[in-house]
């Protein structure tokens, strides 16, 4: 019997065994696999510039062979707007963690869809700071315990941030949603959203944008198994998956 | 009967145990007694003959260490 | 000879662009630079060429930071506030390694000030303002001719240097208007721009390019592949002893048998240089020595002088900035004197140093 | 100023934001270009303050130009005579004070310099156009100071109103006036 | 016969002619008298601290005779922020321009927002950078005119932020408005809006947030009246009048 | 004695901050200084204080801004990027005259760099990073307990000055735990900050109060009513001196029969003294200038030092900073060396300047 | 009949018509040969006998040059 | 390395990010605060890599501590055997390198210091939970250098485990466990 290769290792991926570096369990290497199948399917490879400034996910730039940029903290956003204005044929994904684009970037991220800039930005929320030791993000949840909400975030820091119906009311965004994959069905749709927003980008219809939750087991002192529930019953209801814009032209 | 087989490669495998929890035909399993090299508890194919090869363990893992293969007629 | 315009310094640094072949321009609005933003807006699209304006400096200055990594010739320009808010982002300009213009068109501080001149960005632009201790050539043009031709400099010693480079300028100079004549300067030939990125298909090696914030992880030449922090620490280290030793630019002026030797840059060294000639005329033996860069700085010939007996006299618009690099040069070996920003001739922000100030001074110091 | 001899002429124009100053000087520093070697054009204006004081400088010369900024001035066009008592210690011994009279009720103290009260605001209302008195000054100063030929002004005049028809005939018409007033002031 | 007065200057207003710096026909000191007539009406004036950053608004510091902050442009919200913790019993109005707001100050706003910071903004919307030469601003309408869009506003610029519409998605907002005063019925109406954003701040419920459309004749190169006609015509039919958000409690 | 903890670096800003009276803290999250940020998160909201997570650190100086105007006492603490993010505010606390504190745990630059320690934000700190040449006292303990007591001074300071105050460690200092005495320190009396907003119902004498970021508008005491930009600049020159003449801080350690001086701040001094102690062992005549404040600098004692011929070596985590104060102050008078972020053990980030290599570096220059 | 009455202040008068355009009973207008002192065109209170008193003049005016007064009766 | 002696003890813990360094290393550095006058832990850890390298130092002294930071230790705990050589050098002569055991399969070439190889893993994973091994090499460090007295490292352990009774017993049996493993060692 002949044997067909049906999944493995994606195929854009280099093989840097002793630089993956994300706790058993993350979900940020499942949503570069998406990106980086998609981007293989469009066949865009040769023509594509990662840009990772979300810091959890610096793997993305190791692992990598295509070209990469590793901005600081709360960059990737104008950065990619530098680059796709430069080079305005190549196809630009541009990841951000949710401190990342909610938090620091925040302004970026608006302006970037009131500009209407033309690429695709991934932010790829697991509730707080990682990189930094599991601080409060825009998006923790109500209750939930951070380093720096220790009694659970109360109403006096907010609500967690909405960042795709926020940015969907912005004329110049094409393309906005929320996916997660706690489970393979909804693996397979955040697949088809990531495709849709890049779709929007190579036919230059304005900024679009992938919202990402992310089970992180380390930062949220969980077990894999707990931390794929948390999404499920904590997260997901509160940042409800969908599509939130969807547009073929901003006028 | 199988209709294909999947490959878990014990350098990635970091033993979240997805592949277990997501796997609709329950082919895989953590074994208490097997680790990975650098230490992590180590998945297994443990029962070959109702995997589909549906490759849902493989896109689930995050740290990519399945393969899946499906058997073609030839 | 090229064409000839008169035009104010802002608009200089648009020209001098142009004719640098810059391709984008990302700026922000602020007073007293808003005519080198609205140049570009209004002449670079119709060019084919890029503008973005930012939503804010912080955006400038990150925008620059992606489209200097494509291997473009990309600037910004701001003032005051957007200089201070830019700090972050040349930092890790410098740690990227990637050339870039900034033209600086110093207003009076701190905080939001004035929205006229001053001179008082200097130790910020020369001492790497932002974190971690990187550093910057920064050209202090006075005329507008020169700004047009220091911003094409610019755009060389950025490719030649891999870092960003700042024109430095003022509100009065970059306001005022003389004659311009449009002319591209001869510069040696550079290297490709092999550490672009720009998609992997589009590189002749057909090996990806990264461009970071971080550290050296860009494998690619002529980064060398950094196995530490260390190296790149080395690799900058080396780079800034080289523009040290090679990027010096001053002129003197009648420094030869002058007891008194001032210094000073811009629009102060053209206030000093009529007071001097007054004073020459009146047989006082005042000199000059004009920086055209301030950084790197000409130690050399401020401890030279400072050793043959002159007292040196430091012109500039602010509290007393310059006058650190001088002392450092001049090392305890005469006297120094200031003649800051204390000595403008109205108390609006629209004072100035005037050339009657700076003549005082000289009588003051030598009668 | 004969450029002939003097090889520089400079001259500063000072009044209320809005009275034209900016662009007064300018037009003179440009038309300038052609004739002297160097030549500029500084503003200066109360930032905060719209119709604030503001101020131009013009300087042209064969030899570099040092100082942008002038102490004083050969000449100095003041259209906001409540500022006479300001401008009057900005003009150099032997030269000239070109005031707007519509307002002036104060005369200056120096005997070293001249002082020329204009009714250029009054010419100007005759004239159609209130805006054109800057013209007028523009006239008188160029009448008594020869620093350029009156054709190169004209020409520059001509340039920079090119598109508006209108208003380069005012304009043009009102330097004429200005020079006029200045033979009849000078004689 | 007895005069009884109706209307004049606003209570609260010092009487500082000589720095009254507006353009005529500016409308700027329109939305300052809504604000100070608010005030007056709610007594809140003792406790009012007034913080502007909006750069044609420098005037309000000028004539106000409560305490008040002129902070850099883009810095009125992240100061306010300062001020209401630190005095959570004063009434803290914030005042930007559109620049101001929606382009260097769009992250803190959002962010703003996102913690439910307890203090009223009022944003200024004129169209463009005033202050600095009438550059572009995010609000910008399509085709405008500005120094930076000197062709007018195209689809490369983007489109014009919608800043009330935006914030609304936003859970910690509680009042979110748009208003105008290019008719007398719009300048009530805009004062009942005004109104009832301090009341969300005196009830301590959340961010609010108030829009003013304001002719700027002199930046638009108008007669004042071609500059109501404009708002009318162009501002109203792109940025509608009206309420966004209005919640007691945040839930 | 007050209660004995044994706390890291970072915590003991906290409590230092505590003791101090210290009413809010708003701060972003940044490594390696996020224990400050999250002592403040657990410690501040249950006893009543104010926290703010800031979304930015643009955010926190601004936050700063707002909350230092109402006459509390406030801080924010943050490292490298987030460093390069706050100098336009800093300008601006400088110029609306807010006491306020600011934590600055260095790390490796430029760029992000590294997460871990470093001296490199010296220039940066010491002379007015951002916009428009202000000034601020820069306090650099070098101990748990040292930090504790200068986060208290620096309230102090700031409170005397009308001015922002840094207390600067680095990530070295910052992580390492020491016992730590939690004591009150006592200061001079302070005036009733009557400037401060309140709401006009609030203040005594019915007037309103007005802080500003450009300029003096402030007709309340002790800002004088300024008639122009210059009285600003008089009252804060006249300020900045008045920190130059008083607030010098520094340690003598062996120096009057050295024939080698070391100047060192931080991590790199009490590596140095370890040295130095071992070098005095062998009959080598090593001392040591510690500086307590890198801004206002010491340079007296240093020129006075210089005169007397010992040489002297800069020690700095850093590719040479604090050696442009040494130079200024030893005025050529005698030889000067540099042992910097080159002479690191390791080329990765956790690479240090050990006290064998200071030994050596002793060896080097007196055997 | 007149209902009030109102008072144009010329020190802070700008001449920016909108207390013509806005009053709803045409009281007021610009009259060309009337200045403030600062230059501008004043405005002026031109038919009294129809004012309302109804405050908008003055409301709209951005320079809070108006004064609108209600007669009572006593 | 007796206090009453050397008034100064010290030691590096060395390993993988994980392996229970820092807090071991902070443990002793508390408890030794009661009886010297001064007292530090350096933490050390490569911070973009998770379970990458990672040491502490601990330094505890009647004297002041200058530096932080050491060159060398009297005494190095190394959890991560495949680093010998590397610590090997960090040893002061006459000092110890504690080793342990699981993975090891170098010697060292010094002859002025001691290695002492402590199976202390297969201990910990005897015990019950393989995370006590820590503890154990804590002990057998104690064991040899008596630099704080037993009791009041004892005293810091369960003061530091309060709160978690099962954990505090295995830490505690672990380190007693690494105190007799010492005296078998130096036996
Ligand atoms: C200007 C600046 N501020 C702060 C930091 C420190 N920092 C690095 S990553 C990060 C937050 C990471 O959170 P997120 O974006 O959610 O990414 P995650 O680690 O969760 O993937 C912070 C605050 C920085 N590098 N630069
Ligand atoms: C950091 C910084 N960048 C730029 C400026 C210059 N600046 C002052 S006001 C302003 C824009 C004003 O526009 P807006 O906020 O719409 O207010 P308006 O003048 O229209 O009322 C700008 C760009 C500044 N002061 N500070
Ligand atoms: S800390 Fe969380 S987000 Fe970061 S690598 Fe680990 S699991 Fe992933
Ligand atoms: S999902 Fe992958 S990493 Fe996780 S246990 Fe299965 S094979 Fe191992
Ligand atoms: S391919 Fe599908 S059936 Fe086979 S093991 Fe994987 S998940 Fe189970
Ligand atoms: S420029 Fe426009 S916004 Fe500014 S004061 Fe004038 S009219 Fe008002
Ligand atoms: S609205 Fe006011 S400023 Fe305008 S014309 Fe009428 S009175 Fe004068
Ligand atoms: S009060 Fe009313 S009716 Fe009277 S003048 Fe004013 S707008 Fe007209
Ligand atoms: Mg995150
Ligand atoms: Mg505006």
């Amino acid at each position: 019997m002949k044997k067909e290769l049906v999944s493995g290792l994606p195929k854009l991926w280099a093989h840097h065994p002793a630089e993956r570096l994300e706790c058993p369990g993350c979900q940020y290497p499942v949503i570069t696999r998406i990106v980086y199948d998609v981007i293989d399917e469009l066949g865009v490879e040769g023509k594509t510039i990662l840009i990772n400034s979300s810091a959890c996910g610096y793997g993305i730039v190791l692992t990598t062979s295509m070209d990469a940029m590793f901005p600081n903290h709360g960059q990737g956003i104008d950065v990619a707007t530098g680059v796709k204005r430069l080079l305005p044929d190549c196809f630009i994904i541009s990841f951000g963690g949710d401190g990342d684009v909610a938090a620091i970037g925040a302004g970026a991220f608006v302006n970037a869809g009131q500009r209407a800039e033309k690429y695709t930005l991934i932010m790829v929320n697991n509730g707080h700071f990682a990189m930094t030791g599991g601080q409060l993000a825009p998006t923790t949840l109500m209750g939930q315990v951070t380093t720096t909400s220790p009694e659970g975030r109360g109403p006096d820091m907010g609500y967690p941030a909405r960042m795709p119906e926020m940015i969907a009311t912005v004329q110049g965004v094409a393309y906005s949603a929320r996916g997660a994959a706690n489970t393979p069905a909804n693996f397979l749709k955040t697949k088809k959203y990531v495709k849709k927003a890049f779709q929007k980008q190579i036919d230059n219809v304005g900024f679009s944008f992938v919202e990402f939750l992310s089970a992180c087991p380390t930062g949220w002192h969980m077990t894999p198994q707990e931390s794929i529930k948390w999404v499920e019953e904590k997260m997901i209801p509160a940042l409800p998956l969908g599509e939130f814009k969807d547009v073929d032209t901003l006028d | 009967m199988a209709k294909g087989e999947i490959v878990i490669d014990e350098m990635y495998c970091r033993g979240c145990g997805y592949c277990v929890d997501f796997c609709p035909k329950d082919c895989v399993a953590i074994q208490e007694d097997k680790f990975t090299p650098q230490g992590y508890p180590l998945s297994s194919f443990v029962r070959p003959e109702d995997c589909t090869a549906c490759g849902i363990c493989s896109f689930m893992c995050p740290h990519h260490a399945i393969e899946v293969y499906r058997y073609v007629e030839e | 000879m090229g064409e000839r315009l008169f035009v104010i310094g802002n608009e200089a640094i648009g020209w001098g662009a142009l004719n640098a072949g810059c391709d984008a321009y990302m700026g922000y609005p602020i007073t007293p630079q808003n005519e080198t933003t609205e140049w570009f807006a209004k002449e670079f699209p119709k060019r084919g060429k890029v503008f973005v304006q930012s939503q804010s400096e912080v955006g400038s200055i990150n925008i620059v930071f992606g489209a200097a990594s494509t291997g473009h010739r990309v600037m910004t320009s701001t003032s005051g506030p957007g200089w201070g808010l830019m700090q972050e982002g040349m930092s890790h300009l410098a740690n990227g390694e990637l050339p870039c213009v900034i033209s600086l068109v110093q207003r009076g501080g701190p905080g939001a000030g004035t929205t006229r001149h001053g001179q008082m960005d200097y130790l910020s632009a020369t001492r790497g303002g932002g974190q971690g201790g990187y550093k910057n050539i920064v050209l202090t043009p006075a005329s507008v001719q020169e700004t047009h031709d220091f911003v094409q400099l610019a755009f060389y010693l950025a490719d030649k240097y891999l870092n960003p480079v700042i024109v430095m300028t003022d509100g009065l100079l970059g306001q005022m208007a003389e004659p311009l004549e449009l002319r591209n300067l001869d510069f040696d030939p550079l290297p490709e721009k092999d550490w672009a990125v720009r998609g992997r298909e589009n590189h002749p090696d057909g090996v990806r390019r990264v461009v970071t914030a971080m550290q050296g992880l860009m494998p690619t030449p002529p980064h060398p592949p950094y196995t530490g922090f260390l190296d790149l620490l080395k690799v900058l280290n080396e780079k800034y002893e080289t523009m040290k030793e090679s990027e010096v630019r001053y002129e003197t002026y009648l420094i030869e048998d002058a007891d008194l030797i001032i210094v000073a840059y811009g629009y102060t060294a053209r206030v000093s240089k009529e007071s001097i000639k007054t004073a020459r005329k009146e047989g006082l033996k005042v000199g000059m020595i004009r920086l055209q860069a301030v950084w790197p700085f000409p130690y050399e010939i401020i401890t030279e002088m400072a050793s043959k007996g002159p007292r040196f006299l430091v012109v500039e618009d602010s509290l007393g900035q310059l006058i650190e690099d001088v002392r450092i040069g001049v090392q305890g070996k005469t006297d120094m004197h200031l003649l800051g920003a204390l000595a403008r001739h109205d108390p609006s922000d629209g004072g100035m140093i005037l050339p009657d100030s700076v003549l005082n001074e000289i009588y003051r110091l030598m009668k | 100023m004969d450029k002939s001899v003097n090889k520089r002429a400079d001259l500063i124009i000072a009044g209320l934001g809005g009275q034209g100053i900016l662009m007064g000087g300018k037009l003179l520093a440009t038309a300038a270009m052609s004739l002297y070697r160097c030549s500029l054009w500084l503003p200066s204006y109360a930032s905060r303050v719209r119709g604030g004081p503001s101020e131009c400088t013009v300087i042209f010369s064969d030899d570099d130009i040092d100082s942008p900024i002038l102490s004083k001035a050969y000449a100095v066009i003041l259209v906001d005579p409540p500022q006479l008592k300001l401008f009057e210690q900005r003009v150099r011994p032997g030269g000239y004070l070109i005031v707007e009279s519509a307002g002036l009720n104060e005369t200056i103290e120096r005997k070293d310099i001249k002082m020329l009260s204009v009714p250029a605001l009054n010419m100007a209302i005759e004239m159609g156009d209130r805006r054109a008195s800057n013209m007028i000054l523009l006239g008188v100063y160029l009448g008594v100071a020869d620093s350029i030929p009156v054709p190169i002004v004209e020409e520059e005049l001509n340039r920079r109103f090119a598109k508006k028809e209108k208003v380069r005939l005012l304009n043009l018409s009102a330097f004429r006036k200005g020079l006029e007033e200045a033979h009849k002031l000078a004689a």
